[in-house]
C-alpha cells in the first residue's frame, strides 16, 4: 500500500503532514468561526424579533 | 500587582496585537539583514549568532517607551504612583509584562530564524537557551531606560541611545554563549555571566526605576 | 482621619508658586479650594497627594487614605468600562462588588461594555469619577472634577459626593463651577499667591550661590 | 443582471448558499483525487526520486498564494472604487488562506531544498520574494486586526493592499540583482513539448484544480461569516441603544 | 507649508534632540553588530554594506511614529486637517522634515560608520551617494505606514511590521549599489532604481498617505 | 456668510446618533448647542468642520470660512506660547501682527515666552482659545470652549466672542456652562437624539440585507 519513498521519507512525509495539518487547521478554523457567528446571530435575531413583534 | 500584570498582557493584546508584533519585528531583522548583506550562507552563518541577538534586542526596544509612557500620558501613572501598591513592585511587574509579550515568544521563534540565517545546527539549543535567560534582563534594563525618559514627548531615539549601552554586556555574553555553542567550544563561563547579569538586574533596577519615575512624576 | 496642612509652600517649575497655606479638613467635611487660572491649585493638589515634595510646611495625613484624581482621568481606552474599574478595584483590593456599585452609583451602567475610546467627554469623566468609588478611600483629592459634565452629571455627582461625606469620608476639592454644594467650606487661593522672585524657591540650588557673583 | 447585483449582501447569500454543497463536494473530490493519485500512483523521478512528489502540494500551493494577494487586490480596488462592503469582506476573508497557502509553500520547499539542494533555505529570488509575500499577509491581517471600526479598517486595508502590491513587485524584481538562484524555472507552460512529463502532469493539474476550488470555497464561507459577523455588531450595537 | 516645516524642526530639536538621536542610534547599531558577530576584519567588510543600510532603515524606522502620533494624540493633526493647507502637502512637508531630522544627518556621518565596520575604500563614495538618494524614500514610506496607524496606540511594532517589507526594494538596491561601488562593478542599474523608488514615492505616497489619514480622522 | 445646516444625520462608531438637525447662523449670531453628556455635539461639530461625513442632510458653508476647536487644544508642549500662535498664524497666513494682537486679547502676554508644557490648565485653554483669533476666520466652530477657565476668563471670552460677533463673525458653540452671552439663541440637541433600532446608519451596509437569514 505505502509507497517506498527510498531515502526521501522523511522530507516526503513530512511536506504532506505539514500541509495536511495547515490546511486542516485551516478549514476547522473558518467553519468554527462560521458556527460561531451563526449561533451569536442567532440568538440575537431571536431576540430582536421578540422585542419588535 | 496580579491585576496590573494582566491589564498589561490585555493591553497590548487589544493594542495592536501584543504576542505577534515583537515577534513580527524579530522576524523581519532576520529577513533585512540577509537581503542587505546578500545571500551567501558561509557569511550568513558567520554572523548570524550576532544578528539574532541584535534582532532581539532592537525588537525588545521598539516596544520599550511603551512601558511606562502610555501610562504617563494618559494620567495613570500619576494614580498608580498614589496607589497602595509600591512603585518598584509595579516597575518589575511592568517588565515581566513586557517580557512575556516581547522576549518570550521570541526566544520560542529563535530556531526558525536561526534557519533563515544558516545558524549551524549545533548553535540552536544554545540560542534558545541564551535568549531565554538573557531577554529577562533587556526587558528590566529598558524598563529601567524607559523610567529616565518617561517625561519626554518623542523619548524613542533617547531611550535608544540610553538603553543600548546599558545593553552591551548582555549582547556580548549572549552572542558569545551562541557563537561557542555553534562552534561546538565550552560555553559555562558566558552562560554564567549572562544569568548573573538577568539576577542582578532583576534585583536592583526595579528600585533605580521605581526612583527615576518618582523624580519624573515630581 | 484628618487632613491637616499647615503652612504649606509648594512648587512648580522650581518657582515657588503658593505659600502659607494652612487648612485642616475632617471626617464628613468638603472643602473648595478656588482660585484664578494660574495661582496653582493643581500644585497644591498633587503635593498633597505625594507626587511632589512640598517647599516647606508641613501635610498630615492618615496612611492610604487619599484617593486622587487628576485634571487626566488615567482611562485606557482599549479597555472596556467594566476593565477598567476592575483594575483599580483590584489594585485598591475592593473586589468586584465595588465596580458593580460605582458604575450604578455614576450611571455607567448601559456603558458597561464600552470601550473607553468610545465614550464621549463627559462619559469619561464620569468614569474617572466612578474610580474614586472604587477605590474605597475616605479622602477624596479632585482637581476640576465636573469638566465637561451636563447639569444632570454634575448633580449625580454632587449626591454621590454627600453619600461619600455622609458615610465619614472627606473632599478636597479645586473647580471652577458652582457644585451645588452649600454646605462645604470655600478656601480661596489667590491670597497666597507667592510671587515677587524673593521666593524663588527658598534653600534651593537657585539660593544657594546667591551673592557668589559679587 | 450586471455582476454588481453579487455585490448586494442578501444575493450573495442567497448564491453562495446555492453554489456551496456542491462547491465542497467538487473540493474535496478534487482533492483527494489529486493527493492520492500524486501520492500513491506516480513512479518517481530519475533525478529527483520521490522528492517529485511534493510538487503536487507545492506548486498548486505557491500558485494560489499569489493569486490569493491578486484577488485581494481586486476586491479591494472594487471597495475603493465602488464601495461594495462584500468585496472588502471578502479580501479580508482571503488573507487567512492566501497566508496559509503561502506557509504551505515555504515548508514544503523548505523541506524539499533540503534534499535537492542540501539546505532548508537558499536566499534565492523566488524564494525570497514569497518571504516577503508572507510578511505582507502578517501586515495586512495584523492591520485589519489593530482597527476597530469596520469600515476604517477595510480602507486603510486595502489602501495598504494596494501599496504593498507595488512593492512587492519591486522587490521581485529587486531580488533578481543577486544571482539567478537555485530554484527552477516555469516549467508548466501552455507549450506541450516543454512540460514535465504527462505522469506527473496529470494529477498536479488536478491537484491545481483542488487547491483552486479550496480556495474559492473557504472564501466563500469566509466572506459569509464576515458578512454575518457585521451583521451581529450592527444588531448588537442597535440593542445598546435601545 | 514652510510654517508646518519649520515647526516640525524645531519640535524635533527641542523635544530630546533632533538631529543626534536618529544619529546616535545609527552609530550604536554600526557599533553593537561588530560587538555581536564577532571582531573579524574580513567579515565585517563583507558585510559592511548591508549592516549600515539595514541600520540606516532601523535608525528610521524607530522615529517613524513621531510623524504623525504626536499631532494626532493632541488634536493637532485635526486642526491641520481643516486648515488652509492640502493634506498631501503637509504630509510630504513632515516627510521632508522626519528626513531632515534622520535621513541627512544620518548619510553625513556614515562615512565614519563605514570605518567602524571597514567598509573598503572604493565603496564610501557609493555609500553617501545611496544612503543620500534612498534615504528620502524611506521618510515618505514611513510617513505613509504613520497614517496607517496613527490611529492606534502602540501602534510602533504594527508600523514596523507594515513598513518594513515595503522598505525592501530601497534597502535591496541601496545596498546593492554599495556592493558593487566598494566591489569596483559597475552600479548604474540600481542606483537608476533606487533614484526611480525615490521618485516614484514621493510623487505618490503622499497621496495614499493623506487618504489614510482622513480615513482615520474619520 | 452664512452656515446653513438641513436635516442633517450624523454618526459615530457606526451608529447615527443624531437627526434630523437643522438651523441657519447668519453673520453676527451666535448658536449655543446644549444636550446631556454622550448627545453627539463633538460629533456633530466634527461633521461640520469637515472631519467625518455626514449621514444624511446637507451642511452649506462658504469655502475656507470655518475655524474649529475641539475637546483638545492642539498645543505642543515644547513650544512656547508665541511659538504656538506664530504657527497658525503662519497656517492661516495672518501674519505676526494677529499673534500679539490674539496674545493681548487672551491676557497671554505675560506668559509669551511660557512653554505651553508649563501652563496651568486654564493658560492651556486660553492659548487654544487665543488659536482662534489669529485664523481669521469668520466662523467659529467650538467645543466646550470654557472648560478649566475661571470666571474671569469666561467673563473674558465672552467678551472676545461679542467683539467677533459684532465684526460680522458667527459662531456655534457646544458647552454644558453658561457663556453669559444671553443674546445667543440655545438649539437643544437632546429632541434630534436617534435611538432606537430604525436608525442604525441608514441605508448603509448593515441594514442592506434586512431578513437575508430567513
Ligand atoms: C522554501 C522554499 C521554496 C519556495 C518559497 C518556493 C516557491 C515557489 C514558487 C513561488 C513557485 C511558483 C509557483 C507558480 O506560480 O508557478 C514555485 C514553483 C516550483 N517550485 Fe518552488 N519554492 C521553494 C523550494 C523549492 C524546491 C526546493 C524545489 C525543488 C527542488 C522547488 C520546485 C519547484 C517547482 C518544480 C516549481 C514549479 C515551477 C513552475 O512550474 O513554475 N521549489 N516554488
Ligand atoms: N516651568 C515653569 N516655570 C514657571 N512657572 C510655571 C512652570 N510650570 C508651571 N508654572 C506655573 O505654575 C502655576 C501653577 O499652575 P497650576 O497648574 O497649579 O495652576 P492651577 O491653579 O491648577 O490653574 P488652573 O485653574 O488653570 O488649572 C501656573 O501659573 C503656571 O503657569
Ligand atoms: N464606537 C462606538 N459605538 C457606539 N457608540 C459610540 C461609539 N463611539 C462613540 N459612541 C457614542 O456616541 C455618542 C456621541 O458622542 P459625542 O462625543 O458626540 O457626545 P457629546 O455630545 O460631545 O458628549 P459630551 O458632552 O460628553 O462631550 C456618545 O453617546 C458615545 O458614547
Ligand atoms: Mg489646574
Ligand atoms: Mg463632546
Amino acid at each position: 500500500m505505502m509507497p517506498d519513498l527510498g531515502k526521501y521519507t522523511f522530507a516526503v512525509l513530512a511536506s504532506y503532514g505539514a500541509t495536511i495539518v495547515l490546511l486542516v487547521a485551516l478549514v476547522a478554523v473558518s467553519f468554527w468561526q462560521r458556527a460561531r457567528v451563526k449561533r451569536a446571530l442567532a440568538e440575537v435575531e431571536a431576540r430582536a424579533g421578540k422585542s419588535d413583534g | 500587582m496580579i491585576a496590573l500584570l494582566l491589564r498589561d498582557l490585555r493591553l497590548s493584546f487589544r493594542a495592536g496585537g501584543g504576542f505577534g508584533l515583537g515577534l513580527a519585528f524579530f522576524l523581519l531583522v532576520a529577513v533585512l539583514v540577509p537581503l542587505g548583506v546578500g545571500p551567501e550562507g558561509g557569511t550568513l552563518a558567520k554572523i548570524a549568532p550576532g544578528i539574532l541577538w541584535v534582532g532581539a534586542l532592537l525588537a525588545c526596544l521598539l516596544s520599550l517607551d511603551r512601558i511606562f509612557a502610555l501610562d504617563f500620558e494618559d494620567g495613570s501613572l500619576d494614580l498608580l504612583a498614589t496607589a497602595p501598591l509600591p512603585l518598584e513592585g509595579a516597575v518589575a511587574v511592568k517588565a515581566a509584562a513586557h517580557w512575556l509579550v516581547t522576549g518570550l515568544p521570541l526566544t520560542l521563534a529563535s530556531p526558525v530564524l536561526g534557519l533563515l540565517l544558516f545558524l549551524p545546527e549545533r548553535g540552536y539549543l544554545w540560542l534558545v537557551v541564551s535568549l531565554a535567560i538573557g531577554t529577562p534582563a533587556l526587558s528590566i534594563i529598558g524598563a529601567f531606560g524607559a523610567a529616565l525618559t518617561v517625561g519626554l514627548k518623542r523619548g524613542g531615539l533617547l531611550l535608544g541611545l540610553l538603553v543600548l549601552p546599558l545593553y552591551v554586556p548582555t549582547l556580548i555574553f549572549g552572542a558569545e554563549v551562541v557563537k561557542r555553542g555553534a562552534a561546538g567550544m565550552e560555553i559555562g563561563t558566558p552562560l554564567a555571566m549572562l544569568a548573573a547579569i538577568t539576577a542582578g538586574a532583576t534585583a536592583l533596577l526595579p528600585f533605580a526605576a521605581a526612583a527615576a519615575l518618582r523624580i519624573n512624576l515630581r | 482621619m484628618e487632613l491637616v496642612v499647615s503652612d504649606l509652600a509648594v512648587e512648580r517649575g522650581g518657582l515657588v508658586v503658593l505659600a502659607g497655606v494652612s487648612f485642616r479638613l475632617a471626617a464628613g467635611g468638603a472643602l473648595v479650594l478656588r482660585g484664578p487660572n494660574g495661582v496653582g491649585k493643581t500644585t497644591l493638589l498633587r503635593t498633597l497627594a505625594g507626587l511632589q515634595p512640598a517647599v516647606a510646611g508641613s501635610v498630615s495625613v492618615p496612611p492610604e487614605s487619599l484617593a486622587y484624581a487628576s485634571h487626566a482621568d488615567g482611562l485606557k481606552a482599549v479597555l472596556t468600562v467594566t476593565e477598567n474599574l476592575a483594575f483599580w478595584a483590584a489594585v485598591y483590593g475592593t473586589g468586584a462588588g465595588a465596580v458593580a456599585g460605582a458604575m450604578q452609583r455614576m450611571n455607567l451602567a448601559a456603558l458597561a461594555e464600552r470601550r473607553a475610546a468610545n465614550l464621549s467627554a463627559g462619559q469619561k469623566r464620569r468614569l474617572g469619577l466612578a474610580r474614586l468609588l472604587v477605590t474605597g478611600r475616605p479622602i477624596w483629592v479632585l482637581d476640576e472634577p465636573t469638566v465637561s459634565l451636563d447639569a444632570a452629571s454634575v448633580e449625580l455627582f454632587a449626591w454621590v459626593l454627600r453619600a461619600h461625606l455622609a458615610s465619614g469620608g472627606a473632599a478636597l476639592i479645586a473647580t471652577h463651577i458652582d457644585l451645588g454644594l452649600p454646605e462645604a467650606e470655600v478656601l480661596e487661593l489667590a491670597p497666597f499667591r507667592a510671587d515677587g522672585p524673593a521666593l524663588a524657591v527658598a534653600g534651593g540650588f537657585d539660593d544657594s550661590f546667591d551673592g557668589a557673583f559679587g | 443582471m450586471s455582476i454588481w447585483e453579487y455585490a448586494n449582501p442578501k444575493k450573495f447569500m442567497q448564491t453562495s448558499a446555492w453554489a456551496l454543497p456542491g462547491l465542497i463536494v467538487l473540493t474535496v473530490v478534487c482533492m483527494a483525487v489529486g493527493l492520492v493519485w500524486g501520492f500513491f500512483f506516480t513512479p518517481d523521478d530519475y533525478k529527483q526520486g520521490s522528492t517529485v512528489k511534493i510538487i503536487y502540494l507545492h506548486v498548486p500551493a505557491a500558485m494560489m498564494a499569489i493569486n490569493a494577494w491578486a484577488m485581494m487586490l481586486v476586491t479591494s480596488l472594487i471597495w475603493v472604487v465602488r464601495r461594495h462592503h462584500v468585496s472588502a469582506l471578502a479580501a479580508k476573508a482571503a488573507a487567512p488562506i492566501g497566508l496559509t497557502f503561502t506557509l504551505i509553500a515555504l515548508a514544503t520547499g523548505a523541506l524539499w531544498g533540503q534534499p535537492m539542494w542540501g539546505t532548508w533555505w537558499a536566499w534565492d529570488p523566488r524564494l525570497t520574494s514569497f518571504l516577503v509575500l508572507c510578511l505582507f499577509y502578517l501586515g495586512y491581517i495584523a492591520l485589519w486586526k489593530a482597527i476597530e471600526n469596520p469600515d476604517t479598517a477595510a480602507d486603510l486595508t486595502a489602501v495598504l493592499c494596494v501599496v504593498g502590491s507595488v512593492f512587492a513587485l519591486l522587490s521581485r524584481y529587486a531580488v533578481n540583482f543577486w544571482n539567478q538562484g537555485l530554484h527552477q524555472g516555469a516549467s508548466l507552460s501552455l507549450d506541450k513539448e516543454e512540460n514535465v512529463s504527462d505522469v506527473f502532469w496529470q494529477p498536479l493539474v488536478i491537484c491545481i484544480a483542488g487547491f483552486v476550488l479550496l480556495f474559492v470555497t473557504l472564501v466563500l464561507v469566509r466572506t459569509r461569516t464576515e458578512i454575518r459577523a457585521r451583521r451581529l455588531a450592527a444588531l448588537l450595537s442597535r440593542e445598546r441603544l435601545a
